[in-house]
């Protein structure tokens, strides 16, 4: 494509007044500010705040320089949306947080196919049109980009939610020939944008080519999703964000909007980085995780794994507490357990009652402990542990060696130390934190065959100077509050 | 705005977005997801542009629905993340 | 291009310039400070749009000298820069 | 001024071919490539070919686009250039980088005025006329300005080179009422630039006031950098930067061109943040550094400061060889007297020598060791000590506790506790490497008199665990060579 050819995308929007466009970028910086926000838990509100009012300024221009032949339409489903939308907000639980933002996700997808589905009926609202009163050809390749993208993001997005939710088996459904099918889809896909690119002879409307490559970048999204474990998620999630970024970046590209490009880069840069994240956090290549297969469920069900009959030593809840409140220091270290039991309100009237006795306690967060980024902050945070002393794991490694308990309440694979050792273990190689370091080391889970989200098993359970605490998290904390009560 | 320009903002962009998302704090990456996911919304500018349009019903109706959908997400999104952050506190007052 | 597009591009080189900077490891701020002066210098573009004009010799003489001024600092600059960063070493061959 | 007047402005390089455009942009993205680079010392020297292609790029492009009248001179203009360039960086002595950088400062700064002056002469040829073939109110502005800032810009950085250089005495010269008068020079030129601006009635080149400005700010610069002590001028040097950085950028306004306000972005905010952090790790505010007479001589020299006779312990380069001999951990604490003696090689060989026989010797870098920053971590290298050994404050501080000594060589102000504790001090609140905390501690400094750049005492001086070297840091340093071997 020549570079005069793509000029002419932006012709339409060349008409936009300044003050417009002004208004555009100021959104823009906003959204930049919103995350900006983030790089510290003070100025977080903050942050949203700049990203709200960026939002409410996209919308209103928009809204002011339109005609606006439908705005009790518009009202209404604003209305009808942003309830629905507070709603659940609130009502839902943090421990569903994974969930939650892959429903969204699914939403941002089809509003992205509708948009693109509604430029391609009424391509002349947007400014899409020729002197010939056709869409331009670029148009059209953004179009079916931007549709078939959201169509990718939407289904998904749907099959990662109904596997984080419970709602269907998280385990891995492998069809043969699988990578064959979705690359010729792909491929199939690619072919018709060029085709439906280079149809000007047809006008606006016509060419049913747009509708086809919907439907098979709909049965994209679900074939690729599917073969890939329910606990792969947050960075199936991740990934299908950075793609729906790049997908608003394209829209910004057409209309030639300021706010949408930075969106679009802000956005793909997040999936991309907070993926690549998580990869390197599991030292598992992003190719791996996409072609499927790992991570038989994201429930880490107590059914699978190994179950050996070797021999463990067996804790009671007055143990625990005994050993807790002898301690000078205790480092806390919560994983994906504790998110299943919702313990992290019991955890922190335990650890109340510790810092009552003198007992220094500190949390130790894994990068990917839990099942998505930050998952176990969140939770803490929401049982009011107080951010600072919730600590990194760069930050307290060291700290293992000075304290007298580890307590690990639903963690596994953050603490296996095969990651150091055993080259052939799936973990190879991923940081892990070193709780055997500390004097003694406390475990909670629920049976002794229950295997962490890698389904390894992790030789610390069988050390002399390791308990296990074999109960639901949640129970067995409260029962150790009563004792040390 | 010419492609040129356009661009040239997209470029930069990108390398904004690269450096702020590293500055994100690991303790607050799942904050981080549900905003980028309110601020993705922002194609509710192409919905309401279809949505506000005369002359297709259908495009009109296709962004309507895009913009309900849309608006699930942006008040959803932001004020989700806000019940988030809201619960990151200093020592203080701890219970 | 028009000033909207330019200012957009100012803004987001802004972020870009804070973040970039910030990230440049404090043992490299001789360095960084030697190559500023010498990308600094990009204003001999201007200096040669002035000398490669026809019609007024003064400002042709004005832009040929601005043209050397600008030019001992690019060569300067890059090349000082380069004998820095190039002894930068790290562990293995010490003497 | 409204928006369509300020739309004006671009008029003239809209007509710039787009491939044009494009390579000012991949210019402006290469010199962000060149800064990014400096983030680690292995990418750096890649970061450095980006710059340079960068402003290839730009170059080349520029000539190719415009007409060439006199591309011989051009030639000759750039070969002369860059042959005195090269030689003077392959010359230069890394101890005289201070003045290096302010005196190729100056040169960019008169540059800038060159150019805007030849704006003013010759407006045409930058496509700064309006239909009655007057100068364009906005370019006027922008020449305006940009001569101002480039003038105050070379003669601060000459006043600064002189003081660095030592070819004029680094004491701040304290005219009577000067803020008075730099104010009022200051407000004047403003008040030109307006008057400039709307003199749309006189026809190109015909107003003196462009002039008057022009020569108004030379004496600014002149009168802004007298007062300021030498030792502040590093501070000085980088705020000049960060201005010279704006000025390009308003020319890229001025010429819609791309690389140059990308530029301008980077290297107004490098300036402004090197700044900052100098002025951060001083303790002191920006303001007071600018209002100046603080720093009374940029070479610490010998005669000035406290002279008390208390009592101290003075050691031989023998007591030291053999302390640092018996030594399992050093840390080397370079300062501003290292960087003056040129100690750095024979520095490294002692360091050398002690780990032939099994001593653990380290670096400890003050954030403002030296007189700019980085200056010590380009002298180390210079000497081949391998930058994995030499550590932030930070990140080494903690470790003088298990030091046996702390090898403090030319450096005082950046080691003196009366920063944590006494706050009259006018370096209370600076963050200090702790020495003291190491078994020994040995000070090389040339007598007890000569204070460091704040000018104030050193009570670790005359603690008994403390043992002053007093002799030229090469010569000290030599010697103890020659006992260790
Ligand atoms: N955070 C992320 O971004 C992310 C993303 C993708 C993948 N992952 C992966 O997820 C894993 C996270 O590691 P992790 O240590 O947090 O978790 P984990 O290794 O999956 O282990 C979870 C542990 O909790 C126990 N458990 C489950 N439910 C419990 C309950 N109700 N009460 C008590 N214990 C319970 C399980 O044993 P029982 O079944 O015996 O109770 C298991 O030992 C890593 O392998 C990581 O790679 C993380
Ligand atoms: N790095 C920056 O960016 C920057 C910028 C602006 C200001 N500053 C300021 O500069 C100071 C730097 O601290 P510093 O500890 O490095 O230096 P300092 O406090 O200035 O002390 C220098 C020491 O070196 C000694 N000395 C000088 N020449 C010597 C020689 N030939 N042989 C042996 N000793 C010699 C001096 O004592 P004798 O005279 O007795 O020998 C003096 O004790 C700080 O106060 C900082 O705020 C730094």
């Amino acid at each position: 494509m020549t570079l005069p050819l793509l000029l002419a995308a932006g012709g339409a929007a060349a008409a936009t007044p300044d003050w417009v466009r002004l208004a555009y970028l100021v959104a823009g910086i906003c959204f930049v500010l919103a995350l900006r926000g983030l790089s510290s838990p003070a100025s977080s509100r903050r942050g949203n705040a700049y990203g709200m009012a960026g939002m409410g300024i996209a919308v209103v221009t928009t809204l002011v320089t339109h005609d606006l032949a439908s705005l009790p339409e518009i009202l209404v489903a604003i209305l009808l949306g942003g309830a629905i939308g507070l709603t659940v907000a609130r009502r839902i639980a943090m421990t569903a947080m994974p969930q939650l933002v892959a429903a969204f996700h699914s939403l941002v997808g089809l509003a992205a196919v509708l948009v693109a589905a509604a430029a391609f009926v009424n391509p002349g609202a947007f400014g899409l049109l020729d002197a010939g009163g056709q869409i331009l050809t670029v148009s059209r390749i953004e179009m079916a980009l931007g549709a078939a993208i959201g169509a990718i993001t939407f289904s998904g997005s749907v099959i990662a939610f109904a596997k984080l939710n419970g709602s269907m088996s998280g385990a891995p459904i492998l069809l043969p020939a699988r990578h064959l099918i979705n690359l010729g889809t792909i491929a199939a896909i690619i072919a018709m944008t060029i085709a439906f690119a280079l149809s000007g002879a047809g006008g606006a409307g016509e060419s049913p080519l747009f509708w086809i490559i919907l439907v098979a970048a709909f049965a994209v999204g679900f074939l690729l999703i599917i073969p890939i474990g329910g606990a792969d998620m947050p960075v199936v999630v991740s990934m299908l964000n950075s793609y729906s970024g790049w997908a608003a970046a394209a829209m910004g590209f057409t209309l030639g909007n300021t706010a949408m490009i930075i969106t679009g880069a802000l956005v793909g840069a997040s999936g991309a980085i907070l993926s690549y994240i998580m990869c390197r956090a599991m030292n598992r290549s992003f190719i791996s995780v996409i072609a499927g297969g790992f991570g038989q469920d994201g429930g880490g069900g107590g059914d699978k794994g190994p179950a050996l009959d070797r021999p463990y030593k067996a804790g009671s809840a007055d143990d625990a507490a005994f050993l807790l409140g002898q301690a000078d220091k205790v480092i806390i270290v919560p994983g994906y357990g504790m998110a299943v039991a919702q313990a992290q309100h019991v955890l922190r009237e335990m650890t109340d009652l510790l810092k009552g006795k003198g007992v220094e306690v500190k949390f130790a967060i894994h990068p990917v402990a839990g099942r998505m980024p930050g998952h176990m902050n969140v939770l803490l945070a929401e049982a009011n542990v107080p951010y600072d002393e919730v600590f990194e794991l760069e930050d307290i490694n060291s700290e293992f060696a000075q304290a007298d308990v580890a307590f690990v309440i639903g963690a596994n694979d953050v603490t296996n130390p095969a990651a150091k050792t055993d080259k052939s273990s799936p973990i190879y190689g991923m940081p892990v934190l070193d709780v055997e370091k500390a004097r003694t080391t406390l475990f909670i889970k629920r049976s002794m065959g229950g295997a962490g989200y890698a389904g390894v098993e992790n030789e610390l359970f069988y050390k002399d100077k390791t308990m296990m605490l074999l109960a639901d998290a949640k129970k067995m904390v409260e029962e150790i509050v009563k004792a040390l009560d | 705005m010419d492609f040129i320009s356009i661009l040239s903002i997209f470029v930069l962009a990108c390398f904004v977005g690269y450096y702020v998302v590293w500055s994100v704090t690991p303790a607050l990456h799942t904050p981080l997801m549900a905003v980028t996911n309110a601020i993705s919304s922002v194609i509710i500018v192409g919905a309401l542009i279809a949505a506000a349009a005369a002359g297709s019903p259908l495009a009109k109706w296709l962004g309507l629905a895009a913009v309900a959908l849309a608006s699930v997400n942006i008040f959803g999104g932001f004020s989700v993340t806000q019940r988030m952050l809201a619960m990151y506190k200093k020592k203080e007052r701890k219970g």
